[in-house]
C-alpha cells in the first residue's frame, strides 16, 4: 500500500509541476518550479533504488544546468517578452496531436512486460551500494562510451568560447 | 525483496529533516509577519541606490562572462559526477578504466587550457 | 506493488506534457526547459526498467543521458546568445532569415 | 505501534540537532564579535546579560520585531521564499553528518554527496535573492555572489574526491573509519593539497572573508542582501552560519579525523580514548570556526577579479593534481 501512495504522490507532482513549468509566462518562476519538479523526481529515483541517481538529479540538473538556465534567461533580460502572448498560433492542433500520441503510448506502456531478471538484485546493489556497482560497471563494460563522453564534454567548453568571446580583443 | 515493493526506509529520517527544516524557515517567516510593525511610504520601498532615485532598469549591462563560467561549471560539474563512482569503485575497475579517466581528464583539462588561453577566464 | 507500467506510463505522459511545451511556446528558453523535461522523462523509464529487469544497462544508459543533456544545453544556449546579439529577441518567429521572403 | 516507534526516533534526533545547532548558531555570533573584538583591541558585546551572554538572544528579538520592507516592484513571491532556498538545503544537510560514532539522524549511503547536493542548490537563493529585489545593487551583487559559489564549488568537489579515492566510499562514518587506519589516523597530512584547496573553498562557499564580495560596502552596497531587512536577513545570516558550521564539519570527518583520536596520541596518553567522541568532534570543530574568524580579522578581502582568478586557476588544476598523485600512488605504489 506504501508504495502505492508514495508513487501516486510523486507522480501527481512530477505531472503537475511539469505542467505548471510550461504555462509560466515569467521564465525565472518556469526555473523554480523546475527546481522542485527535478528535486521530486530524485525522490522517485530513491524508489527505483538508485540513490546515486537522486543526488546527481539534483547535483547536475538542479545544480548546474538549471543554474546555467537561470544566468541565460538574467542575461538576455526578457522584460519586454512579457506582454506578448505565452503560445504561438494554431496550438489547438498541436495540442490534439500530442494527446493522440499521449492516449497511444500510455496503451503501449500499459501492455509491457518485464524480461528475465539480471544479475544485479535489490540486495546485491545495497549490500555493494549503488555507486560502486555503477562504478564498476560502467568503467569496466562501457569504458569506450565513457570516453566518447570526454569527446562531448569537450564541445561546449570550445563551442562556449568560439561563439561567445568575439576575436577582437575589447568587445564584449 | 522485489521491484516494486522497494521502499528506502533509510531516507525516512532526511526526509523529516528536510520537511522539518523548510517548515522552520516559512514558519520562522509566518510568525514575524504578524509580530512586526508595517509603516510603508513610497520612498521607504524604493530599491536601495545610495538615497538617489533609481535610474534605469536593473538587468542591463550584464556580462558574457558570467555565462562562460556557467557552461565551464556544467562541464567540470559532470566531469566531478564521474569521479564520484570512479574514485569508490577504485578497487574493483581495472587497467582500462583507470587510464579511460586519465584520458577523460586530459580532454577535459584540455579544454579548459583552451578557454584558459583564449581569456575566457579574465 | 507498484507495476512497472505505472513507471513507464508516468514516464511518456511526462514525455508528452514536454512535447506539447516544445511544440507551442514561442520563447526558445522555454523550448529548452521542455526538452530539459523530455530527457527527464525518458530517465525515469530508463532507470524504472533498469531496476525492474535487475540489470545496470539502463543506468549506464541514463548516466550518459544526463552528461549528453548537460553538455547539449550549454551548446544550445550559447548558440541562442549569439544569435541574440544580431537579433534582440528570443521568439520563434523571428528567426526567420532562411525564409523565402519573395513570395 | 512499531511504526510510531521507528517515526519518533528520528523526530527527537532531527529536534535535538536542530536545536543544538541554533544554540551552537546563536553562541557563534557571540563567539564571533568576542574574538574578533579581542583581535582589534576590543572587548565585544558586554552589556545584555553577564559577560554579555544574552546579546544573540537580544539580537534575536530586535530582528523579529523590526520592520521588514519589500521594495516596491520586487517580485514578492520570490522575494518570500530566497531566504527559504538558502536555509532549508543548508539545515538538511545536517541530517548525515556523524557527530560521533553510531550518531547521525540518517544512515545513508550518499551521505558525503548528500551535502554536496544541499550546497549546489543554496546558489538559487542567492541569485533569486538578488533578482526578485529589482535592484541594481542587489542584482549585480547576487550574480557575483553566484558565480563565486559556483566556481569554488567545483575545486571542493574534486578535492572531495581524492578523499573517496582513499576511502572508498561516500559514507562519512566509513571515510572516518579508513582515515583511522593511516599513520597518522587523519588524511590532512596525505592529502595536504586538496585539504588546503578544501578549506580555501570553504571560505568562499560560506561567503565568508577574504571572499566575502556580499558584504563589500564599499562598492556593491550589500550584495544581494541589499534590499533584505529585518527577520528575512536574519535568515540569510543563520543559514550562513549553520554552512559554516557544516563546512567545518565536513573539513573535521574528511580530513582531520572526525570523532576520533589520532593513535599516537593515545599510545602515549591512554586514558584519552576515555573521553566521548562527540567531544573530540565539537572541539576539531570550534577550532575551525575559530580559525573562520582569526582569517577574517586579518586577511584583507579580494577583488572580484582576483576572486575568480583564484579558483579557476590555481585552485582547480591544484585539486586536479591532488586527485592524480593519490591515483597514481594507489595505483602503482600501494597496489
Amino acid at each position: 500500500m506504501l508504495p502505492q501512495l508514495f508513487f501516486a504522490y510523486f507522480a501527481v507532482m512530477i505531472l503537475g509541476l511539469a505542467l505548471v513549468v510550461i504555462t509560466r509566462r515569467n521564465m525565472v518562476h518556469a526555473v523554480v518550479w523546475m527546481l522542485l519538479m527535478f528535486v521530486h523526481i530524485g525522490g522517485l529515483y530513491l524508489f527505483l533504488n538508485a540513490e546515486f541517481f537522486a543526488v546527481i538529479q539534483v547535483i547536475v540538473y538542479a545544480g548546474a544546468v538549471l543554474v546555467m538556465f537561470l544566468f541565460v534567461v538574467l542575461l538576455l533580460n526578457l522584460r519586454e517578452e512579457q506582454g506578448l502572448p505565452i503560445f504561438i498560433r494554431g496550438v489547438q492542433g498541436r495540442v490534439i496531436i500530442g494527446l493522440i500520441l499521449l492516449l497511444t503510448l500510455v496503451s503501449a506502456a500499459g501492455q509491457a512486460s518485464k524480461g528475465q531478471g539480471g544479475r544485479f538484485s535489490i540486495d546485491y546493489i545495497q549490500r555493494q551500494t549503488h555507486i560502486k556497482v555503477l562504478g564498476s560497471v560502467l568503467f569496466n563494460d562501457y569504458v569506450y562510451p565513457f570516453l566518447i563522453m570526454g569527446f562531448i564534454l569537450f564541445v561546449p567548453m570550445v563551442a562556449v568560447v568560439v561563439l561567445a568571446i568575439r576575436r577582437s580583443n575589447g568587445s564584449s | 525483496m522485489n521491484p516494486g515493493e522497494y521502499i528506502p526506509t533509510n531516507y525516512l529520517p532526511v526526509l523529516i529533516t528536510i520537511i522539518a527544516a523548510t517548515l522552520f524557515g516559512l514558519g520562522a517567516l509566518i510568525v514575524g509577519e504578524f509580530l512586526r510593525l508595517r509603516r510603508p511610504y513610497r520612498d521607504k520601498l524604493e530599491p536601495y541606490e545610495s538615497g538617489n532615485p533609481p535610474v534605469g532598469d536593473p538587468g542591463e549591462r550584464f556580462s558574457i562572462r558570467f555565462y562562460v563560467i556557467a557552461v565551464l561549471f556544467v562541464v567540470f560539474d559532470v566531469e566531478a559526477v564521474f569521479l564520484y563512482p570512479w574514485a569508490v569503485a577504485f578497487g574493483q575497475i581495472g587497467i582500462v578504466g583507470f587510464w579511460a579517466m586519465m584520458i577523460f581528464l586530459l580532454l577535459i583539462f584540455l579544454g579548459f587550457l583552451y578557454d584558459w588561453r583564449r581569456g575566457a577566464l579574465q | 506493488m507498484v507495476p512497472l507500467n505505472w513507471y513507464l506510463m508516468l514516464s511518456v505522459s511526462l514525455f508528452i506534457v514536454g512535447l506539447i511545451g516544445f511544440l507551442t511556446r514561442r520563447s526558445i528558453i522555454m523550448m529548452f526547459l521542455s526538452v530539459e523535461i523530455m530527457l527527464n522523462a525518458i530517465n525515469i523509464s530508463l532507470i524504472a526498467m533498469s531496476h525492474y529487469m535487475q540489470d545496470m544497462r539502463g543506468q549506464v544508459l541514463a548516466f550518459f543521458v544526463i552528461a549528453c543533456a548537460a553538455a547539449g544545453m550549454a551548446v544550445g544556449l550559447v548558440l541562442l546568445i549569439s544569435a541574440y546579439r544580431n537579433k534582440p529577441t528570443v521568439r520563434l518567429e523571428d528567426f526567420d532569415l532562411l525564409k523565402d521572403r519573395a513570395f | 505501534m512499531e511504526f510510531l516507534y521507528n517515526l519518533m526516533i528520528p523526530i527527537i534526533k532531527v529536534a535535538v540537532v536542530f536545536a543544538v545547532t541554533l544554540l551552537h548558531v546563536a553562541y557563534a555570533t557571540y563567539f564571533e564579535r568576542k574574538v574578533i573584538g579581542r583581535m582589534q583591541c576590543r572587548i565585544g558585546p558586554t552589556e545584555v546579560g553577564p559577560y554579555g551572554l544574552l546579546q544573540p538572544f537580544a539580537d534575536m528579538f530586535k530582528s523579529l520585531f523590526k520592520e521588514d520592507i519589500i521594495p516596491a516592484k520586487a517580485d514578492k513571491a520570490v522575494f518570500f521564499i530566497a531566504p527559504v532556498i538558502v536555509l532549508a538545503p543548508t539545515m538538511s544537510s545536517l541530517s548525515v553528518i556523524p557527530f560521533a560514532e553510531g550518531f547521525m539522524i540518517a544512515d545513508v549511503n550518499v551521505g558525503m554527496l548528500f551535502i554536496l547536493a544541499c550546497a549546489s542548490l543554496s546558489v538559487y537563493g542567492i541569485i533569486l535573492a538578488g533578482w526578485s529585489s529589482n535592484s541594481k545593487y542587489a542584482f549585480f551583487g547576487g550574480m557575483r555572489s553566484a558565480a563565486q559559489v559556483i566556481s569554488y564549488e567545483i575545486a571542493m568537489g574534486i578535492s572531495l574526491a581524492s578523499v573517496f579515492l582513499m576511502a572508498g566510499s561516500v559514507r562519512l562514518d566509513e571515510i572516518v573509519k579508513a582515515q583511522y587506519e593511516y599513520t597518522f589516523s587523519m588524511y590532512a597530512p596525505h592529502l595536504l593539497i586538496g585539504f588546503v584547496v578544501f578549506l580555501i573553498a570553504a571560505f568562499a562557499e560560506t561567503n565568508r572573508t577574504p571572499f566575502d564580495l556580499p558584504e563589500a560596502e564599499t562598492e556593491l552596497v550589500a550584495g544581494y542582501l541589499t534590499e533584505y531587512s529585518g527577520f528575512r536577513y536574519a535568515l540569510f545570516f543563520l543559514s550562513e552560519y549553520v554552512a559554516m558550521f557544516i563546512m567545518s564539519s565536513i573539513i573535521t570527518l574528511c580530513f582531520l579525523g572526525g570523532w576520533t583520536i589520532p593513535r599516537f596520541i593515545t599510545d602515549i596518553l591512554p586514558f584519552l580514548s576515555y573521553v566521548p567522541g562527540i567531544l573530540w568532534f565539537l572541539s576539531k570543530v570550534y577550532f575551525f570556526m575559530f580559525f573562520y574568524y582569526w582569517i577574517r580579522a586579518t586577511i584583507p578581502r579580494y577583488r572580484f577579479d582576483q576572486l575568480m582568478a583564484i579558483g579557476w586557476k590555481i585552485l582547480i588544476p591544484l585539486s586536479l593534481l591532488n586527485l592524480l598523485i593519490v591515483a597514481f600512488v594507489k595505483r602503482f605504489v600501494i597496489d
